[in-house]
């Protein structure tokens, strides 16, 4: 069978506007281009000039499928910036938002955008006409995550509620305990999720990573910690820009990130996974151990297998979060405008997300920031690529590019993050 | 037209952030009834399976920010019988817009080391401004309940009905005090439209137009009560120039409030 | 104010708020471009055998998934078990019976409204001037003409469309030419083979001589058309309270409740839509009332 | 009963279930002018001191949405089940009298000869109306030159005056009677009526807003529909519905058709409208009333004018709210003291 050149114009079931390029001759491969031909719009551009405050709203509309991500991260940096720490009541409620957020994206990945390859169908809807109970009650747990979301932030895509300073309002507390017997529902799915996953077929492919993500001690980390890699041990979040980098490459619309010394790291479910397995609750460890998880975890189309295990740790973390919340006082604290400027990170459903923000003394954005997990993983994905195509082009042409297209599926892509957006001007090599 | 074949839907994603897209994924309670009824043809973010075109109904997320964008329209407009643009990003060209009001190349140099990869269009453009749009459902994100009724009133080929009222209406009737006259705080609520829920009155805090304008938006009437409002200079033109800022209304009552200031 | 003069509401039937009545499609007949007339018969017989309806009083038509729509009732008075509706296809409620068959399902509420007094014009001529859909409401009146000619004097219809296509009731004019009804037609725009009058209906008036004391004017069409048939009426020295004129407005519960077709004092539905006209002189000219 | 009462609630006075007295805004007043609406701590322990925000008791009566009746296609019929007719019993705590007002009038647009919306009339007999006289009457109150307070004279089971420790009970019905038995009370001393009397004579005295010449008001508005003040008014009014959606007395509503997806199953609802939408006058002919100055000539003229031909009364109450909740600070008093400076002075 004539190895030929892989190319998808289309990526399907990622989010965003991407294609894939496998060039080979003479049964060798000699070119791989992810392409991010997503339209470029500009944030980091129009932010400036624009009142702190508004930064949440704006930089929300960076990713429909992760907004409470964006909001977050640039929340903590204004924070910073204005020197403020926020109430253990305030942080608690973002960590609410946050694991809901998890539980909306992660059970969208592993039921719809990831789980029809490995079913072996076309999407989801398909899979529906085969197991409709699977599929409607992979929708009962995504709602449960939205309406989630909705209570706490107003809506689910693009919340209102959380500013930098805390909350415009507490929620109503009876509104939340009454998701209590639903995230007790979705637990049980989420557990009966992973354990679907560890049965299904993966690809037989290994990677040895650097993996990086955010890092506490006391928690599996999601709002904010230091970062941990791999390879280099604890880094402070705010020395993020000088440990990694980001190259513009000619064929992507986003910038490509790498570590320092160019060698390329993995964000996302799978690195915080490997990373801070101890720091999970007991019960997703217990979980885990059942499906006798072993640790490192180094093959990139289980990130499934990562995500359902966040989804146990968000559902236990969402009702024990739910319990303790007893709002009091006012719900933000008052800012001073004062000149300064502010990074944070956080870890996105998709993998750490970093901002930064220079504000001038009227709290106007003077310079903004935003490094995207996805951009992370671009060059990444493209390494993957070059070590699995030699062993897929086996296969027949049909299988080999599915195989390909699902690996870069398994890393669940935000190519609209990714990309901050810019058009793709491909010039021939 | 509920003839016995079912109708097409392609979903196309122009410039946007796809939070409109997820709005029909999150369809949760209706999605299996949904595809009962239709069949989804062309919906890359759910589906690998694409039928060839043409289809019955088009939707369209996003706005036209690139020179290949604009072909690709009016190819789909070609290619598909209603035509439907979803969210403010396909209405009036979404928070990216943003870059109409500025030079867009200073912003290329900013954000890219290498600026002349960009190709981009001065301006974000709605979709209505290239070609015909059957459908609008403004805001960001779309509201859920709109999209099912937009593409009912097609299975059912009636003209959806919509709210077309200012938002001070969804405000009173869920009970909420006005943030404007309770709390002082400026708020587009008057001149935008109803169909989030008043989720951000709910929430205490002004609207900031992202289900675009009210039709009956009376600008010189709202400009100073709006003004009035104002807790910071310039907050009254960053809420109209947000997420709705390229609406006509919109850059109409900005530019209102800016020379105002010039003389 | 003037006191209103309310002409009496004929076997107004009190129901549930927006409840409605099932009635099944027996015949649908092709009127005109647009523009067919549903007859109607309810499902429950012995409110079929009940219901009774006034001189021009409307129906709420219900449409599952669609709305209701206030439709005057065009059919005959005196045969009530068979209700028949001219209805043009505009907008949602209207456009979805056009898709109807025979056999399928409308809601029906009603009747509503205030009546033509027909029955106290007993020796008087008659002037019916009516403008489009609006010769659906006057039918009825012509129907009691027909069956009691004698007790009228001269009766003249003047009806005018936009084009000869839109013209209602066409195949009927020779009958009621046969008794002694003129009826004169004009349309806005002629068609290749149209050989009748051009122009606007009350241009009509001007072709015909009036007794001034014993004619009665019944009019109803577009409002514009409305104004000039008054307009003309009263150069002719007709009392505004020898002229009746039936209004539209929206509507959403034909009851006086829902509060969308008042005009004035009055709320159409329920003080109309039929009104004298001296009733309606101190708004009827009143820009966007 | 399911007790209802004045409650803070996002930093205003609103109307919500309420399980003990502490649920009252107690030592609170409220501060009102155009356009504004402030809820101030003060150093009194009154219950009653603070007067409602942009809710009032028209919702447990005519609430803003409401379920008409749902339907399901079987074959060519539709099969249709009713909502659930409304069953609460409701108990009004602290109902002004401005209030006590409105609750009347809305009784003559639901209640009728020729028809009555059972919903309402069903929600209205079920009331037991704890009413209190105000005290502390705010800017924009003007209920005085409307006849309706600031005393209640009618229409409640229990009526209350609040005074510094006791409160003064006036019993209104055999209901009212039968609940103040069951709880200790003692008759009023002459001094505690005198002192009630100067709470009433005080709140008589602060009310700042009104209308003079209020029966010559209808005539005044409906013979000058066509002047220019109609069109200044209009320039200012932004046409966002807040007033009449404020309103006590509006009664207004629309009509919506929801259909499910598979448009085999739909229901309809009724919910409160506003004769300043845009939809509101839509006709195939074109909207009967296009202009922001037409809608609020139809806001002001149906309110002080032809209510009183459709329903005996004029349809104001003076309770303020609109003046109050308007964002634009248009006052209904001062609209027509424009007309009455016009045409009377
Ligand atoms: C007393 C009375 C008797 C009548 N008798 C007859 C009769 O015998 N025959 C007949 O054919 N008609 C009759 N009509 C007219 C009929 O009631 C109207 O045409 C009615 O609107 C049709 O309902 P629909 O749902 O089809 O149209 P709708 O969907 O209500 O639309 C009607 C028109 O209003 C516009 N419109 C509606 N809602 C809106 C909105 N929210 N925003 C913008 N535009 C809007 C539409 O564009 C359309 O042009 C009568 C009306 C009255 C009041
Ligand atoms: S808060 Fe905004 S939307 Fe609500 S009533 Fe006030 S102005 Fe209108
Ligand atoms: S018109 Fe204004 S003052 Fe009168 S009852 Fe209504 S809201 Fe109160
Ligand atoms: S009068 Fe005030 S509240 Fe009423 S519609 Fe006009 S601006 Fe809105």
């Amino acid at each position: 069978m004539a190895k030929q050149t892989i190319n998808v114009p289309a990526l399907a079931r990622v989010e965003g506007e991407g294609g894939l390029y496998i060039g080979v001759e003479h049964g060798e491969v000699k070119e791989i281009k992810v392409n991010i031909y997503e339209p470029p719009r500009f944030f980091e551009g129009f932010l400036q000039g624009r009142f702190y405050q508004e930064v949440p709203d704006i930089t929300a509309r960076i990713c429909g499928i992760c907004p409470v991500a964006y909001q977050m991260s640039s929340i903590r940096a204004l924070e910073r910036a204005f020197g403020v720490t926020p109430t253990a009541e305030a942080t608690a409620l973002r960590k609410l938002l946050y694991y809901s957020e998890w539980i909306e994206s992660h059970v969208l990945h592993v039921y719809m955008l990831q789980g029809p390859d490995l079913t072996g169908h076309q999407s989801a809807i398909e899979l529906a006409g085969v197991a409709p109970e699977v599929v409607a009650s992979a929708l009962r747990s995504k709602k449960i995550g939205n309406d989630l979301m909705a209570a706490v932030g107003g809506r689910s895509v693009h919340p209102v509620n959380a500013c930098v300073g805390g909350w415009y309002r507490w929620p109503d507390q009876e509104a939340l305990k009454a998701f209590l017997p639903d995230l007790e529902w979705g637990l049980e799915h989420a557990l009966e999720t992973v354990r679907w996953a560890a049965t299904l077929d993966y690809p037989d492919f290994e990677v040895d990573y650097e993996f990086v993500a955010l890092h506490r001690d006391d928690e599996y980390a999601i709002l904010d910690g230091d970062l941990l890699s791999s390879r280099y041990g604890l880094i402070q979040e705010t020395d993020f820009e000088k440990h990694f980098s980001e190259k513009h490459v000619q064929h992507s619309n986003a910038l490509h990130s790498n570590s320092v010394d160019g060698t390329t790291y993995l964000v996302g479910p799978l690195a915080r996974l490997n990373l801070n397995y101890d720091q999970l609750s007991p019960q997703a460890k217990q979980a885990a151990e059942e499906i006798g998880l072993e640790l490192p975890l180094k093959n990139p189309y289980k990130g499934m297998i990562a995500r359902a295990l966040e989804t146990v740790e968000a559902y236990l973390r969402c009702i024990e979060l739910i319990k303790n919340y007893h709002p009091e006082g006012e719900s933000a604290q008052e800012l001073l405008l004062t000149a300064g400027s502010g990074s944070a990170a956080s870890e996105a459903p998709r993998g750490t997300l970093y901002h930064r923000y220079q504000i001038d003394d009227s709290g106007l954005v003077e310079y903004a920031r935003i490094v995207p997990p996805t951009a992370q993983n671009l060059a990444r994905m493209e390494a993957d690529l070059w070590q699995l195509a030699p062993k897929v082009l086996e296969l027949p042409h049909e299988e080999a590019t599915l195989t390909c297209e699902h690996l870069l599926r398994a890393y669940d892509p935000c190519i609209s993050c990714a990309t901050h957006f810019l058009t793709l001007t491909v010039e021939e090599l | 037209m509920p003839g016995v074949k079912k109708p097409t839907i392609a979903v196309y994603k122009f410039s946007s952030c796809d939070g409109c897209q997820l709005n029909i994924l999150n369809l949760e309670d209706e999605l299996l009834d949904l595809v009962g009824v239709v069949e989804i043809a062309y919906f890359l973010e759910a589906t690998r399976a694409m039928l060839p075109g043409p289809y019955d109904v088009g939707i369209v997320e996003g706005s036209v920010t690139t020179p290949e964008e604009i072909e690709r329209i009016k190819d789909i407009r070609s290619n598909v019988g209603t035509l439907i643009a979803l969210g403010t990003c396909a209405t009036a060209g979404g928070v990216q817009a943003l870059r109409n009001f500025a030079d867009v190349e200073k912003y290329t140099d900013l954000v890219y080391p290498h600026p002349e990869f960009i190709e981009t269009l001065e301006k974000s453009h709605a979709i209505s401004e290239h070609v015909h749009v059957d459908l609008e459902l403004w805001g960001c994100p779309i509201s859920k309940t709109q999209l099912l009724e937009g593409l009912t009133a097609v299975l059912q080929d009636r003209r959806p009905n919509l709210p077309q009222s200012s938002l001070c209406q969804e405000c009173k009737l869920k009970g909420l005090p006005c943030v404007m006259v309770a709390y002082g705080m400026p708020c587009l609520g008057p001149i935008t439209k109803a169909g989030c829920g008043a989720i951000c009155p709910d929430n205490g805090r002004g609207c900031y137009g992202c289900f675009g304008p009210f039709i009956n938006a009376e600008l010189e009437a709202f400009v100073p009560v709006l003004l009035d409002k104002q807790r910071y200079p310039g907050e009254a033109v960053h809420m109209l120039r947000m997420i709705s800022g390229n609406a006509p209304l919109f850059v109409e009552a900005a530019q209102m409030i800016l020379e105002q200031e010039d003389n | 104010m003037k006191p209103k003069v309310t002409v009496p509401a004929i076997a107004h039937k009190p129901s549930e708020l927006l409840d409605p009545d099932w009635a099944t499609i027996v015949e649908i007949t092709e009127e005109a471009e647009g523009i067919s007339t549903f007859w109607l018969e309810l499902d429950d017989t012995d409110l079929r055998a009940r219901y009774r309806f006034g001189y021009g009083q409307f129906n709420m038509l219900y449409i599952p998934g669609f709305g209701e729509a206030a439709i005057s009732i065009s059919s005959d008075p005196e045969k009530p078990e068979r209700i028949g509706h001219t209805i043009r296809f505009v907008g949602n409620v209207t456009r979805a019976i056009s898709r109807l068959q025979v056999g399928d399902q409308v809601g029906v509420r009603g009747p509503f409204g205030t009546a033509w007094p027909i029955e106290d014009c007993q020796s008087c001529d008659l002037v019916i001037a009516a403008g489009g859909i609006g010769l659906a409401p006057l039918r009825p009146v012509i129907y009691h003409i027909l069956n009691h000619r004698e007790k009228f004097g001269k009766v003249t219809v003047m009806y005018g469309a936009r084009t000869p296509k839109d013209l209602l009731y066409v195949e009927e004019y020779p009958h009621w030419e046969e008794n002694d009804i003129e009826v004169m037609v004009t349309v806005d725009r002629a068609d290749r083979d149209w050989h009748g009058q051009i122009g606007v209906v009350p241009m009509l008036f001007y072709r015909s001589r009036f007794d001034t004391h014993k004619t009665r004017v019944f009019s109803c069409g577009p409002e514009i058309m409305m104004r000039f048939v008054v307009f003309e009426g009263l150069a002719r020295h007709i009392s505004s309270e020898n002229i009746y004129l039936s209004l539209e407005r929206n509507m959403k519960c034909g009851q006086g409740f829902c509060g969308h077709c008042q005009m004035g004092p009055f709320f159409i539905c329920k003080d109309g839509p039929v009104y004298r006209f001296d009733q309606l002189e101190p708004y009827f000219n009143l820009e966007d009332l | 009963y399911q007790t209802v009462g004045p409650r803070v609630e996002h930093k205003v006075v609103a109307y919500g279930e309420i399980e003990t007295i502490k649920d009252l805004p107690q030592g609170f007043a409220s501060e009102q002018e155009k356009g504004r609406y402030r809820l101030v701590k003060n150093e009194g322990d009154q219950y009653f001191d603070a007067l409602p925000g942009s809710q009032n008791w028209k919702k447990y009566l005519y609430p803003p949405r409401k379920d008409l009746f749902f339907l399901e296609k079987t074959n060519r019929h539709w099969e249709k089940s009713s909502a659930p007719p409304t069953e609460e019993r409701h108990a009004l705590v602290g109902v002004r009298a401005c209030e006590l007002a409105g609750i009347e009038i809305l009784d003559k647009v639901f209640i009728r000869k020729d028809f009555t919306d059972p919903d309402y009339s069903r929600s209205r007999s079920n009331l037991f109306i704890v009413s209190v006289n105000c005290s502390h009457p705010d800017q924009t109150c003007f209920c005085s030159s409307m006849g309706t307070g600031p005393e209640c004279q009618g229409g409640y089971d229990l009526n209350l005056t609040e005074l510094d420790e006791a409160f003064i009970v006036n019993i209104g019905s055999d209901a009212g009677l039968a609940v103040i038995q069951q709880v200790e009370w003692e008759p009023a001393s002459a001094y505690h009526l005198q002192s009630a009397q100067k709470v009433v004579e005080g709140a008589k005295q602060s009310l700042k807003r009104g209308i003079k010449d209020l029966e010559d008001v209808p005539a005044l508005l409906l013979d000058h529909l066509e002047h220019p003040l109609w069109a200044e008014v209009g320039k200012r009014c932004l046409s966002c519905g807040s007033c009449t959606l404020v309103c006590p007395t509006c009664f207004c509503w629309d009509t919506n058709d929801h259909v499910y997806i598979t448009t085999k199953k739909t229901n309809r609802e009724r919910v409160w409208d506003s004769c300043f939408n845009p939809g509101y006058s839509a006709q195939a002919g074109g909207n009967t009333r296009p202009s922001t100055k037409s809608r609020y000539r139809q806001w002001l003229t149906h309110k002080f004018g032809n209510w009183k031909d459709q329903f005996g009364s004029l349809g104001c109450v003076g309770c303020g709210r609109c003046i109050t909740w308007c964002p634009a600070g248009i006052d209904v008093t001062e609209e027509i003291g424009a007309f009455q400076e016009e045409f009377v002075s």
